[in-house]
């Protein structure tokens, strides 16, 4: 194993750990926006490492052109979709959790 | 046990089959109708694409002049992206027809179902 | 090569090519003639081809000129060319007679897409019928689907849009049902090709999955053929689709279906397995049975003259399913007769109805009394063409009930039982025919109405051209005879 | 170790799948699909890695675009339907309208 | 690895379609759908079919989520409680499984090479591919030139599908009485949401792109003519999405649509019939080119532009059609 394989496989590890930290919060945290957080920030991270682990293992090769386009695009998108995913929630009035929590302490 | 997963693609051909069928004949949402018979087409999809695979075999795109490799059979796909072609026309003509009838019923179910019940059709 | 050996191709190109161009012109009157001239000449072609049937030609055709297993044949026999004939017959004489009642009931905007429609539907159908690839006809058959339905979407009255979406769930469901059943065969011979696909089951024998096989395409085209009692979507589509349209796709659309099945069966399944044609009959008998008394019995109490007429077909249906299901050379000649008898009887009565509808909103009887002595042109004719669909001596109904009547005879004593049933259906077609007529001719008519006078020349003259064909095949049946008989001796191996 | 990766995406298609099923929100749901697209690209790109074929590839790109036009999609199916809600409530109750976008719950509809 | 990767992806797709079956909101059915599809592309993907599984995806995941979100907007997305349990249907369906579940008994294996799919037909296409076509991708070869009779038809389908959503709900057809007088203004889009918009915006050329390396690489690659339609139609959506469905019709204006719709099926048939006037078969390529190798690649080159053109023209069309009913 060279070097560029032991780098390629720890990010491949790296990937597959954020994307299980980002899949488990996207289940388990309490309301839309913390699902939100939880799989946007992991998926772009997830993303990175994973795809970089394959362009370090593919080389200098057309593949490489390849991933490094989806990685570009997905850099791109993923952070914008969960934005205008988060706003349009926010402006169709869903209230994140912890507002209406306290409320409904509030009242009686 | 072994039988059973060698052939675990044409349970799953028999599952989506029923579930698109039972879709189709039950739901009396005309949409719904529409994504069952999408279910049911994807069924056969996977009944044809699953008979031309080949153990060991890679697609039958040819790499690098390597013509002797093992290859799974192109025909079958070729049978499919037809249907797939054929499977969203229906569905677009479909959803037109279902945006018609919501015009001149102002419901998507029962259509069929006697005057008497049109109360009842009304969102609560 | 000269233009003849390509005739098989041209017949479906030449509608199939022309209805993009429909989509470009957008004058109405422009799209009408080119659409009446793409289907005169797709007539032409298929009395040329039929032609050539007669002269014992084998017409087959290699599309892209590969050889068969591996590319597409078009194969041209005789059932075939019965069909052609009625298929693009039927929709030259609606087109033909049919422009001002489209023009009424489509409007003038959207002719040209209807008409597109409507060659697509001429081409999906001449498409199965020449194809010999059972892959080819699923695409085909889904071109005439998808095109029928938008052909029978422009109905006036809302409720065709229920009908309209229950016939295409149920046709994709049939068609659906024929692929898997094409895929599971496919899956035991390797190949799509019919005739091949005849000849390499027989190494493959008899097994559960070839009779689910079997099954599978049964159902799924007997679903579109409106096989009792998988009919249910039929009546309606029928009654609210626009005139012009019942009359194109009653005189053909779900025979063609039947032309499939019985050429799977009859060329592919009973080639190989000995007790195929036991089960065929078992299976199917009953069903065409029930479906001749229960179609005649509906048709008596239905209100709605397009509903009666449709329902007759279900019987109608029956008639030619009971001449297959006896499985002799006999059984299948009056099939084959009757394939093209009744396209002819019932284009005739639905153009009469046309007529009718062309004056009259609704086509309810109560609605429609006395309506025979304002229109006494048209219901004379229909009148003529009832009794072709009844079997009176003379007409072409009675030289296939004849024949029908003539196989079943072959057949001992259970022969004899349905021949009581044959006959007994028919006096039914008397009452429900002769209700229509009473009640159009002697029933008091409600009002006088000033707009109501007989219909537009064009369309009763291609009425009575219709009506007089009922007539010349039942005086002559040397042609459609001799094509019935051929068919039969192909499909079982001997003359009748 | 791609494959260990590969196993990661493979649960976590599974998770997103459960959110996706759960809801309870139509905006769970579309945060799930998008997730899984990404996902299925991830798994893809993996598959290719695996199998070595680099013209899979292609397809992981197309599977990338057509993930983000989904979404967008979506957000003007959002935008449409509650142009709609407001024209056809009552400008008071526009606000109570909005509230809606909460699906009722249904009870079963856990699904798994 | 793959046979369990395969195995997992189907349960996933079996426990979705059931999902997307029981929902009561359509509009969690038909993003269950889109998993549902995304899927099913990657089993094709496994099961050594890209060709297929890039045409699900942009089908299923894409046009279609599109097509049906757009009906939802226009019918409403509850679906009602049903009173009664349906018997028959249940009855129906019980009986073809059974029979189906029957038949899956005695099926040959999962990918043994030697069955009658693999040796009979389908084995003599490598060697015929090599020999007449000559191009990589067999899928293309088979589709495009041994069944291009099969294709000519399929394009033919996509066409009958844009004359009846035309027919239907085009801006000729009527309205309906039910329908509320105003539904909605003409689309604006996303106007409104700034980092969307300048992100998708980049995104459009690169999309449009990508469907032209897929359409002139489909003898290469995975891809053809199908596929690059519905991703130029796509990415045209997508700048409808951003900017409103107005901006999109001004690119492409619907008339222009047509003419796509109906030409690219015309190129198509127009290959045939160029073929039988030169005196070959109708599609037979050959005949168009002193080498025969060098004509059935340009045929096919020309076709796939063909059916390229068509599916794009059709899919937008359709989408217009959808998108402006309602519009004041």
């Amino acid at each position: 194993m060279t070097i560029i394989d032991w780098i390629s496989g720890a990010l491949g590890v790296f990937g597959g750990f954020f994307v299980l930290v980002g899949g488990i919060g996207a289940l388990r945290m309490p309301d839309v926006y913390t699902r939100l957080h939880a799989s946007s920030l992991t998926d772009t991270l997830g993303s990175l490492c994973i795809l970089g682990a394959l362009m370090l293992q593919a080389g200098l090769s057309l593949a490489t052109l390849k991933l490094a386009a989806i990685l570009i695009f997905l850099l791109f998108t993923s952070p914008v979709s969960s934005y205008a995913l988060g706003n349009a929630a926010l402006l169709s009035g869903y209230e994140p959790r912890q507002l209406r929590t306290l409320e409904r302490e509030k009242r009686p | 046990m072994n039988a059973f997963l060698d052939a675990f693609n044409y349970w799953v051909f028999a599952v989506l089959l029923m579930i698109g069928f039972y879709a189709v004949m039950a739901r009396h949402n005309l949409i719904k109708k529409l994504l069952g018979l999408s279910v049911f087409q994807a069924a056969v999809f996977l009944l044809f694409i699953s008979m031309g695979k080949v153990d060991g075999g890679t697609a039958p795109i040819i790499l690098g002049d390597n013509w002797d490799a093992v290859f799974s059979n192109p025909l079958p796909q070729v049978l499919i992206l037809t249907a797939i072609v054929v499977g969203i026309s229906t569905l677009a003509l479909g959803l037109a027809i279902v945006v018609r009838i919501k015009e001149a019923y102002g419901r998507i179910s029962d259509i069929d179902a006697p005057k008497v019940k049109s109360g009842a059709d009304t969102p609560s | 090569m000269s233009v003849t050996a390509h005739l098989p191709a041209l017949q479906v190109v030449v509608p199939m090519l022309t209805a993009p161009v429909l989509v470009l012109l957008r004058d109405a009157r422009l799209c009408w003639i080119a659409a009446l001239l793409t289907s005169a000449t797709s007539f032409a072609i298929a009395v040329a081809l039929a032609a050539g049937v007669l002269d014992g030609m084998d017409i087959r055709y290699a599309m892209g000129n590969w050889a068969a297993p591996y590319g597409i044949e078009l194969r041209v026999d005789a059932l075939s060319a019965i069909l052609l004939l009625a298929t693009t017959g039927a929709s030259t004489l609606a087109l033909l007679g049919g422009r001002r009642s489209l023009l009424r009931e489509i409007g003038d905007a959207r002719l040209p897409l209807f008409l597109a429609a409507w060659l697509l539907a001429l081409a999906g159908l001449v498409g199965i019928l020449v194809s010999g690839d059972a892959f080819n006809i699923f695409v085909f058959m889904e071109i005439s689907s998808l095109a029928t339905y938008i052909l029978v979407s422009g109905g006036p009255h809302r409720r065709a849009l229920p009908a309209v979406f229950k016939y295409l769930i149920t046709g994709t469901v049939g068609a659906t049902f024929y692929l898997i059943g094409v895929g599971l065969l496919y899956m035991m011979t390797g190949t799509l090709n019919i005739e091949d696909m005849a000849a390499r089951l027989g190494d493959v024998g008899a097994s559960d999955l070839l009779y689910i096989a079997i099954g599978f395409i049964a159902i799924g085209l007997a679903l579109k053929a409106a096989i009792y009692p998988l009919h249910a979507w039929m009546p309606n589509a029928y009654t609210f689709a626009p005139h012009m349209v019942t009359v194109f796709i009653a005189a053909c659309s779900t025979k063609v279906s039947l032309y499939v099945l019985l050429r799977m069966d009859y060329a592919v399944f009973q080639h190989n397995l000995p007790e195929q044609g036991l089960h065929f009959a078992l299976i199917l008998m009953p069903l065409a049975s029930l479906g001749i008394v229960f179609g005649s019995l509906a048709a008596i109490f239905e209100q709605n003259i397009k509903r009666i007429l449709a329902l007759s077909s279900v019987a109608q249906l029956g008639y030619i399913l009971l001449g297959a299901s006896l499985v002799s050379a006999a059984g299948i000649n009056a099939s084959a007769l009757h394939l093209f008898n009744h396209a002819l009887a019932k284009g005739a009565l639905f153009l009469a109805v046309a007529c009718l509808g062309y004056r009259f909103a609704k086509l309810r009887l109560e609605d429609l009394r006395g309506a025979g002595r304002l229109m006494p042109w048209t219901l004379t004719a229909f009148a003529l063409a009832g009794l072709s669909l009844i079997g009176i001596p003379g007409t072409a109904g009675f030289v296939s009930k004849w024949a029908l009547i003539l196989a079943l005879m072959e057949q001992g004593a259970l022969g004899v039982a349905l021949v009581v049933l044959v006959v007994v259906s028919s006096l039914m077609a008397v009452v429900y025919i002769g209700r229509i007529v009473e009640t159009l001719w002697f029933a008091e008519p409600p009002g006088e109405d000033p707009t109501v006078k007989e219909a537009p020349v064009m369309l009763l003259a291609v009425t009575w051209l219709a009506v007089a064909l009922n007539f010349w095949f039942g005086f002559d049946a040397s042609t459609s005879g001799a094509l019935a008989i051929q068919a039969a001796t192909d499909l079982t191996g001997s003359a009748p | 170790m791609m494959i260990g990766a590969a196993v990661a995406i493979a649960v976590t298609m599974f998770l997103a799948l459960l959110r996706a099923l759960m809801g309870p929100s139509v905006y769970d749901r579309v945060l799930a699909v998008n997730m899984f697209g990404t996902k299925t690209v991830l798994l893809l790109s993996v598959v290719a890695h695996i199998a070595g074929r680099s013209d899979y590839l292609d397809l992981a790109l197309a599977y990338a675009l057509i993930n983000f036009i989904g979404v967008l999609a979506v957000l003007e199916f959002f935008r449409l339907r509650k142009v709609q809600q407001t024209k056809e409530a009552p400008p008071g109750e526009a606000v109570g309208a909005a509230d809606e976008v909460d699906e009722r719950p249904i009870p079963g509809e856990g699904g798994s | 690895m793959t046979g369990i990767l395969s195995g997992f992806i189907l349960s996933l797709a079996v426990l979705t379609a059931l999902g997307a079956m029981r929902a009561r909101n359509l509009f969690a059915s038909v993003m269950l759908m889109g998993i549902f599809s995304l899927l099913m592309a990657a089993e094709f993907l496994l099961l050594d079919a890209p060709d297929v599984a890039l045409t699900e995806a942009a089908v299923g995941a894409g046009i279609s989520t599109v097509l049906l979100l757009s009906a939802l907007a226009l019918t409403g997305e509850e679906e009602k409680p049903q009173p009664r349990p349906p018997w028959i249907g249940l009855a129906a369906v019980i009986i073809v499984t059974a029979i189906v579940f029957y038949a899956v008994k005695d099926k040959p294996m999962l990918g043994d090479p030697n069955t009658p799919v693999q040796t009979h037909v389908a084995a003599e296409y490598f060697p015929m591919t090599r020999e007449f076509v000559d191009i990589p991708n067999v899928v293309t070869a088979v589709l495009a030139s041994f069944r291009g009779y099969d294709t000519l038809g399929e394009v033919i389908v996509v066409l009958t599908a844009a004359i009846g959503v035309l027919f239907l709900i085009g801006p000729e057809a009527p309205v309906g009485r039910k329908s509320p007088p105003t539904l909605r203004q003409a689309s604006e889009g996303l106007k409104h949401h700034q980092p969307v918009r300048i992100v998708g915006k980049i995104a459009i050329p690169f999309i449009l792109l990508f469907a032209l390396y897929v359409q002139f690489h489909g003898e290469y690659s995975p891809g053809g003519g199908f596929q690059a339609g519905a991703l130029f139609a796509a990415a045209i959506i997508l700048y409808g999405l951003l900017e409103g469905r107005p901006a999109a019709a001004s690119i492409i204006p619907t008339r222009i649509l047509r003419i796509m719709a109906a030409g690219g099926a015309l190129i198509y048939g127009g290959v045939g019939v160029v073929t039988l006037v030169l005196g070959g078969n109708f599609l037979e390529y050959t005949v168009l080119n002193d080498d025969p190798v060098v004509a059935q690649q340009f045929g096919i080159i020309v076709i796939e532009a063909g059916v390229g053109i068509t599916v794009a023209g059709v899919l937008l069309a359709i989408y217009h059609a959808f998108a402006a009913r309602g519009e004041t």
